[in-house]
């Protein structure tokens, strides 16, 4: 009683001291301002450091220069402008005319094509196996199996770049052994450097594809189930025209986010081989921060980071708008 | 369940400090006077170093009237880069002196060649040198490292005088089905840099400023690696495979640093520490490393601070009982004069330090120049690349050259 | 019903389901195999089942081998090491749970003092406790880790990381999902766009991150900590939270405006009640991101508020990693996560409603 | 309890593209039950919520008692609504539910919302579900709760949207006899929405026919039966439907003949001819209902072949072939074989005649055409 | 087309604690259309899904043709179902949706298979949809679609789950026409399970009542809704439902006199009273329709007063005084009001008897009593 009484004479207050056109204003944008607190948080986090790499991009940054003490205010970024001196266009077009780079994003693509089709495939893998009728205790299992996305990734990379030891003790080459092929050294040899990638990255994903499909899965139809059952459709054809087109979104929402999260791969390159051999396997992330410490180049460094970030930027907006993953259901 | 009365705090009793040691009787320990202040230190010394170091840290603290804060930071190298020159660094940490051209260059470091209160060269003789740069003093040494050969005793009993003989040895115990090797040896630039300059080259002149790895010489040392000793080695390169088999005693021998003794577990196997064997006639000539309590930029800042700050380096590197205390539990190899000069105090380092030392005296220190920063990754990247077969050594070494100078560019 | 109420029922009820499961398959098991001997279950069925059940235990514990593997690393106490010789270490030597006491050190409730003053007639009472040790560390290891300091600190910081974040997002996805405003498509997009992008502005990012933090004077705040961590948990849990209140019908909505009650009252009493599987599934993904991070949090904190990741990753020195304590640790580290997914598992599972992405 | 005065509304959606409700008048006198009733998407359902306040009106108002409530948020009218699904809040109990609405918009203390939900719950019988949550709850129990929460604030006005749409043919009727005979209690007026014809004429104290947002008719059930205004409301109330046949009036004499140039013949006395707006030629739509076919026993019939025999028990169902689809609902004894020839006939008291071109009956005694009523 | 037979069929969930079907026989003659229908919850749905090989039976066999099908699986029936959410598959177009079977069970090339779904849309009238996706369809067009899909493949059996229950009324008439014209050209055998009573009386040839899993008894409608085998099915069939007054028969000479305590009396005639095998003094429970009850125009009648009147336009139901609850449904033309004093009365041969523990009818001369059929 007291509270929404309190309420209609605060109401009543704020309708007379406001002007009726501008309170209409208000009232029609007031959902805005339910957005605005993270909308604000979110910007000063991100566009701040966005805007300041872009500034090091147009300059002749490294670590002698930047970090001296330049200008304060707005205009010095707030004291983070040191000494370096615009350079125009010039790192772009150093990095353009870098056949390391045009290598690195190259690789970079070839990893976010295969990693995804992995993670997908073996996401959606587990999850059936999960969500089978026929096994039993799944939900306990479905619990365990999230684990190594509990495990700080900086760790378990680092316990990956040991299983792919290339002594002949190292985890990945017993197994192989036991198979019966002859060991391999995984992080020196190009391809079985990618490959070792790609398997940390799949082990590092899947728990997140698994959940998302474990989800979507349950939400498929038990009635068109049924109905492809009395058409006559086996196993097979159930899955490819019922469960896919079911799960196709929600899988495909998870692909886009894990493709992203591959497109920035830093980590694994970085513990297990420093994107080797021989910088064959350098990821885009990675070669940009091996531009701006291992040559101290910090504005080409940043250069490197905008064209990834303009890339995966067009990326996404690719994919979210062929995949209308904004919309809800009230989406046009 | 057991219970205990809540005043009971829980202290966790060292296993001795530095006054189980006894202070150099001619090397008197440099003290401060009236200092005031507080500063703030950074180190990244692992588990047991650290307790030791801050317990000493402390004991300092508790002399004087002053107050100076350690903390451990686990990426130095990202954090002093961001910290410094935002202002919020330390004022003295801890690392090997090849930073020191770097972050001269960078503007992290203060030059306190005006203030320091003895006279480095009486001290430390020629290492002195490795805390400054340009003409101006970044930093005080209080230990040296470098790469010597552990051997384990129940394999050998003395260590081999040549590099034939150890090679002998490897291969009659080289049975990787089995599970044993004939040597450990991390394959990284740093470890593997007494055969290039044992056999005469160099990886970078830091007089000239000129690269050396297509040396002939460099090109022969690396090439002995690979031709004689690679096929007793397990197959990975990396450090920590290295170290393992000889750790689990699945090994001879293991070319390594004093860093790794506390990893040896007494109760599997004895083990001696030595010079590096000769090779060909040639001696390896490891890099050594000094590790030195760096002035950062704050104490250009603030008087009071950087005075406490300083004391507190002086008073450190000097002090022979801590000195005597670190070389002994961890391995610090003393760079005080106190332990190098008259023969007679040599006794007090204990044989695996010794073993070390002798290195260090057949090493070389590590460039400084701030280019030189630029040859480690591309020199490795190369290196392995050779190792696996995909190329010559001579092809890998050029191939690195010019990376570097790429990257110098 | 309170939401601590609704919490203590709902995992009063899951352990107590927990506890029957084993009955129930006992039961389980009795009538199939009572129906096998009837005939009405085919044994080929059954076997069937089982085999898919063994088959798929295999292939769990195959996948989780690199779990199984740190598990035994951490048992090998002192010398551990990931380059084992010895038969990869699959088979474990030794349990040595050393590396286990190191990582959380003394289990005890702490002795006190607790005065209790009731009111008006000055009585005081004093009730005071020892120190109750379950387990005293110091009678099997040295020393211990700094573990329950970093346990605390990352609590600390996931905590506020949480609290900050719903009061963000949760206003914000209703908002996203119920009412119409100006740029609401638009924002949507951009959200969903920046989820990614952030992470591939890479180190140049942390540099210019380090320098607000530190212009701002906030460097080792663990509270502005926490805000950053919110601020980057914003778009993409807004966005699923969002996705799941679409799926909540509006006609409850409407029942309660009927009922006559103000929007705050709607939204207290109806929609957040309905949304919570959407905020258990955001609730895991912004605590995981105070619980995880690691290189803001080594950059920005001092050691005294290391949070676990950096405390587990400063273990690692220049030349040696423990390896025993490291696997220990990060295992010690990673259970509460697996804990509180078990119990949120149901939400979670059900929390992701794609109402949004449905085709 | 209140009068309810609905004027000119209209509802447009989508910028103007759909006209959901069109100029719609309705007047419900306090204590009144005025079943409204159309096809699928003819805007039922939001008349309603402009009624409820959850939907604001293109034009026209909305009266309250004395109050124009047209502006007024839904809050704060004081109406109380039972929706198709029920709209239980699933994660409080049945009491909590109840108590809500008190909780929201009185100043009851906590013992005097109790004494209130459970003289409510007492009311609908669910006195022992009151620590249930919904979902532990049958439909009809569901149904239950959702009246007693209605009904526990003693609103001035009720509304209902299909409530009982959703539960089983038996349950259902089992619950309209149950609302009935709480609108006799509490005598609390109501606006009850349905697609279903039969329920509306036997709940209703007056009926509504909505047909794509326009209002067709408004009237007491029996009226509305007996006089439907035009062929759609002819159509859509009663079952089985009323049959509709399209033929070609002849003056012959005083008599108005009706053929559709097939077998179908019928003559109107004079009585009856004058009574309808005819002219000679015409083309309009007769429309009889199937319960007033019967078999001609001996007496001059329309001769037809039989298509189907429906037996429903009680009577049956004769689909017989005149027109497109004629049906005639015979009593459960008259079985002929499917193919039968039969005659049947009907008073002509029974024939309604309806425009071809509007659909407005043409019946001349009945008010001009009673669409809106004021 | 194939004879459908069922024996013994029994379904057992959750470890045997629920028993959804128990002991059910069934046979379906070629080309006969089976209604099953009964209260929710009774099995009907589980029994049907058993048919179609979606659900394994406990114990029991299923037979179609001359083929034991208990232990295939539902691919290789030839049974076609339609759902009651209609299970399209919401990213096929409608071509597809239909083709769709054909693809998966049988060889036809590709036009064959367009020619058949061209076939079965135009005999469903939805050539038009054929290039719409089911989301962009009407209720009604979504119902047409699933059962077109599920007459594309001429299977030997159909299986209908409550395919009209989520239509409005009017369309689920004209939906109810369109699968009965269908059966009839196609003759293929059919068994269609729904909870609406009238439903099944009206479309099926043979009728089957289930109640808690179990059979309660098969027939054609009309011989069921005569003569149901017990009190269940007397009240389940037949809407409004079947009148019970609890009474005590007493034998008074040749007459049987039944009384309820208060105003009810009848006084069965000797012809009638054998027939009934019912004891002096015994408590039984009789039942009779309300469309059975008539105004007593100066006959000697049951006396009571009237609570409810209920016009649904062709008639009136009224709600008298008599035992729990008792309906008449009296002619539109007859109209009291509420609380006038009327005087009932009903054939005897109209009333049936049932057992008061049992429910079992208590009648003699129907078969002893007709549940299973073999
Ligand atoms: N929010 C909306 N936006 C756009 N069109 C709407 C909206 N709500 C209703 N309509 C349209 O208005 C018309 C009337 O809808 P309404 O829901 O009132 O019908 P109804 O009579 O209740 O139908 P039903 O019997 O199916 O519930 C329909 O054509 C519908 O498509
Ligand atoms: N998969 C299942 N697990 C457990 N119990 C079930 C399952 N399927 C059905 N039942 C139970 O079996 C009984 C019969 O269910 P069924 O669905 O056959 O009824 P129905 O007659 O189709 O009812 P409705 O008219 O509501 O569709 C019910 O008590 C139901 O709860
Ligand atoms: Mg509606
Ligand atoms: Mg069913």
């Amino acid at each position: 009683m007291s509270l929404s009484s309190v309420g209609d004479r605060t109401r009543e207050r704020y309708q007379a001291t406001v002007p009726k056109h501008l309170r209409e204003r208000l009232d029609e944008h007031r959902p805005l301002f339910l957005v605005l607190p993270g909308l604000l948080a979110f910007s000063l986090f991100m566009f701040f450091p966005l805007a300041y790499t872009i500034y090091l991009s147009f300059t002749d940054a490294e670590p002698s220069t930047v970090f001296q003490d330049g200008p304060g205010g707005v205009t010095g970024f707030f004291g983070l402008r040191g000494e370096e001196s615009f350079v125009g266009l010039e790192n772009y077009i150093a990095v353009f005319s870098d056949p390391t780079f045009w290598n690195s994003l190259g690789i970079t693509w070839l990893f976010v094509i295969c990693s995804v089709a992995l993670k997908v495939a073996f996401g959606v893998g587990i999850a059936m196996i999960m969500t089978s009728d026929r096994v039993k205790g799944k939900r306990y299992m479905r619990s365990i199996i999230i684990i190594p996305w509990a495990l700080p990734p900086i760790f378990t990379i680092t316990i990956w770049s040991g299983i792919f030891s290339s002594a002949r003790f190292g985890l990945a080459n017993q197994a192989v052994i036991f198979l019966g092929f002859s060991e391999q050294a995984w992080l020196n040899d190009r391809w079985m450097a990618f490959a070792s990638y790609l398997v940390t990255e799949m082990w590092l994903a899947y728990p997140f594809m698994v959940i998302i499909t474990v989800s979507a899965l349950q939400a498929v139809s038990d009635e068109l189930m049924d109905a492809a059952k009395v058409d006559g459709a086996g196993y097979f054809h159930r899955f490819w025209h019922v469960t896919v087109p079911s799960i196709k979104r929600p899988v495909m929402f998870a692909s886009i986010l894990t493709a992203a999260a591959s497109f920035t791969q830093f980590l694994i390159p970085y513990v297990f081989n420093r994107g080797g051999p021989n910088r064959a396997n350098e990821l885009i992330v990675l070669h940009g921060y091996q531009e701006a410490f291992n040559f101290n180049a910090y504005g080409a460094g940043a250069a490197i980071m905008m064209s990834a970030v303009a890339f995966i930027g067009a990326f996404m907006i690719v994919a979210v708008w062929k995949g209308r993953l904004a919309e809800g259901v009230d989406g046009p | 369940i057991s219970t205990e009365e809540p005043e009971s705090g829980d202290d966790d009793g060292g296993n001795g400090g530095a006054e189980d040691y006894d202070e150099h009787e001619d090397w008197e320990t440099v003290e401060p006077e009236d200092i005031s202040g507080e500063a703030t230190l950074w180190h990244s010394l692992s588990g047991g170093e650290q307790d030791d170091f801050e317990a000493n840290l402390e004991s300092f603290n508790g002399q004087f009237d002053a107050d100076i804060g350690p903390n451990h930071i686990s990426d130095l190298e990202e954090q002093t880069m961001a910290a410094i020159p935002a202002g919020d660094g330390p004022e003295l940490f801890m690392w090997a002196h090849d930073w020191i051209g770097e972050y001269h260059q960078n503007g992290f470091l203060s030059d306190q060649s005006a203030d320091v209160s003895f006279d480095l060269e009486e001290y430390f003789g020629e290492n002195a040198e490795s805390g400054m740069f340009d003409g101006e003093l970044h930093g005080l040494p209080h230990a040296a490292e470098t790469v010597g050969l552990i051997y384990n005793k129940e394999y050998v009993d003395e260590p081999p005088e040549t590099f034939e003989e150890l090679l002998d040895i490897a291969a009659e115990h080289h049975d990787p089905e089995d599970g044993t090797y004939g040597l450990g040896w991390p394959m990284d630039a740093y470890h593997v840099s007494a055969f290039p300059h044992g056999f005469g080259g160099h990886y970078y002149d830091d007089e000239a400023g000129e690269l050396g790895l297509t040396n002939s010489e460099t090109v022969e040392g690396f090439e002995y690696v690979l031709d004689e000793v690679w096929e007793y080695m397990p197959g990975d390169p990396d450090g920590e495979a290295q170290e393992a088999v000889f750790l689990e005693g699945n090994a001879p021998f293991l070319f390594s640093g004093p860093w790794q003794l506390g990893q040896l577990d007494e109760d599997e196997f004895e083990w001696g520490v030595a010079p590096w064997p000769e090779v060909e006639g040639h001696t390896p000539s490891p890099f050594t490393g000094v590790q030195l309590i760096y002035f950062a930029s704050a104490m250009d800042e603030d008087d009071e601070r950087a005075d406490a700050a300083r004391a507190f380096a002086e008073w450190y590197t000097t002090n022979t009982a801590v000195i005597a205390q670190m070389a002994d539990d961890h391995g610090f190899i003393p760079v005080h004069n106190a332990f190098a000069e008259d023969g007679e105090e040599e006794d007090e380092l204990t044989d695996d330090l010794q073993g070390f030392a002798a290195a260090v005296d057949q090493g070389q220190p590590m460039p400084v120049d701030p280019d030189f920063q630029a040859v480690w990754e591309p020199l490795e990247d190369e290196w392995w690349e050779a190792l696996n077969g995909n190329k010559s050594v001579a092809d890998a070494m050029a191939d690195a050259e010019s990376r570097i100078e790429d990257a110098w560019d | 019903m309170t939401m601590r109420d609704w919490l203590s029922n709902r995992v009063r009820n899951d352990v107590r389901t927990a506890l029957e499961k084993p009955a129930e398959w006992r039961a389980d098991v009795a009538y199939t195999i009572d129906g096998m001997r009837r005939g009405t279950i085919d044994p080929r069925d059954v076997a069937k089942t089982v085999f898919a059940t063994m088959a798929t235990v295999v292939f769990v514990f195959v996948l989780l081998i690199p779990v199984y593997w740190i598990f035994i690393i951490a048992l090998q106490g002192e010398g551990a090491t990931l380059y084992s010789t010895d038969s990869a270490g699959l088979i474990p030597e030794q349990f040595d749970p050393a590396a286990f006491i190191w990582v959380v050190g003394d289990i005890a409730i702490p002795g006190a003092i607790i005065g209790i003053t009731i009111p008006f007639i000055d009585v005081e009472f004093y009730l005071s406790w020892p120190r109750i040790v379950f387990l005293d560390a110091g009678n099997y290891v040295d020393s211990t880790s700094d573990f329950p300091r970093y346990f605390w600190n990352s609590l600390y910081i996931s905590f506020w990381t949480v609290v900050f974040a719903m009061l963000m997002i949760v206003p914000a996805a209703y908002a996203f999902s119920r009412k119409e405003f100006a740029g609401r498509m638009k924002l949507l997009y951009g959200y969903i766009l920046f989820t990614q992008v952030g992470a591939g502005l890479g180190i140049a990012s942390v540099i210019a991150l380090y320098t607000i933090f530190s212009s701002m004077g906030v460097t080792n705040n663990r509270l502005v900590l926490s805000l950053y961590y919110a601020a980057m948990a914003v778009p993409f849990n807004t966005w699923l939270l969002k996705t799941y209140m679409d799926s909540i019908p509006t006609s409850l909505e409407e029942a309660a405006v009927m009922d006559g009650a103000s929007p705050f009252r709607v939204a207290w009493e109806v929609v957040l009640p309905l949304a919570k599987p959407g905020i258990a599934t955001i609730f895991i993904f912004i605590f995981l991101v105070g619980w995880m991070e690691f290189i803001i949090a080594q950059l920005i904190l001092s050691p005294e508020h290391y949070t676990l990741p950096v405390g587990l990753f400063a273990l690692i020195d220049e030349h040696n990693v423990p390896w025993g304590q490291f696997a220990a640790f990060a295992l010690v580290y990673a259970s509460p996560v697996v804990f509180i997914y078990m119990f949120a598992q149901r939400y979670i599972e059900d929390g992701f409603s794609f109402g949004g992405t449905k085709g | 309890m209140a009068r309810l005065k609905v004027e000119n509304l209209r509802k447009e959606f989508d910028r103007g593209s759909i006209v959901a409700v069109d100029d719609v008048n309705l007047e419900v006198e306090d204590g009144e039950f005025v079943t409204v009733v159309g096809p699928s998407g003819c805007g039922k359902t939001t008349t309603l919520r402009m009624i409820a306040g959850l939907e604001e009106p293109t034009s026209g108002s909305i009266h309250l008692g004395d109050e124009d409530v047209t502006d007024q948020s839904a809050r704060t009218r004081d109406v109380a609504m039972v929706f198709q699904n029920y709209a239980l809040y699933p994660h409080k109990t049945v009491f909590k539910n109840m108590e809500f609405g008190l909780r929201m918009s009185t100043d009851l203390s906590k013992p005097e919302r109790r004494e209130k939900v459970e003289w409510a719950a007492e009311m609908m019988d669910i006195e022992d579900l009151l620590e249930d949550t919904p979902d532990e709850l049958s439909g009809g129990q569901q149904q239950r709760v959702a009246l007693g929460r209605a009904i526990v604030r003693e609103p001035k006005l009720f509304l209902f949207d299909e409530p009982l749409s959703n539960l089983d043919a038996k349950l259902r009727t089992t619950m309209r006899a149950e609302i009935q005979r709480l609108q006799d209690e509490l005598g609390i007026t109501s606006v009850y929405v349905t697609h279903d014809q039969e329920e509306a004429m036997t709940m209703g104290d007056k009926i509504v026919i909505l047909n794509d947002g326009e209002l067709q008719q408004t009237g007491e059930p029996k009226a509305v039966y007996d006089e439907p205004a035009n062929r759609f409301v002819g159509g859509f109330i009663g079952s089985p439907s009323m049959n509709f046949v399209d033929v070609v009036a002849q003056r012959s004499g005083d008599h108005l003949v009706l053929t559709d140039g097939e077998a179908f013949q019928y003559s109107l006395s004079p009585e009856y001819s004058t009574e309808m707006a005819v002219d000679d030629g015409e083309s309009v739509i007769l429309g009889i209902r199937p319960e007033d076919v019967h078999p001609a026993d001996g007496e001059d019939g329309i001769r037809t072949t039989v298509d189907v025999v429906e037996p429903i028990g009680s009577d049956n169902y004769l689909y017989l072939d005149i027109g497109d689809e004629f049906m005639a609902r015979v009593s459960a004894d008259f079985e002929p074989e499917v193919g039968d020839s039969v005659e049947v006939t009907f008073e002509e008291s029974k024939i309604r005649l309806f425009d071809d071109d509007n659909g407005e009956s043409l019946l001349h005694s009945s008010e001009p055409v009673p669409t809106p009523e004021p």
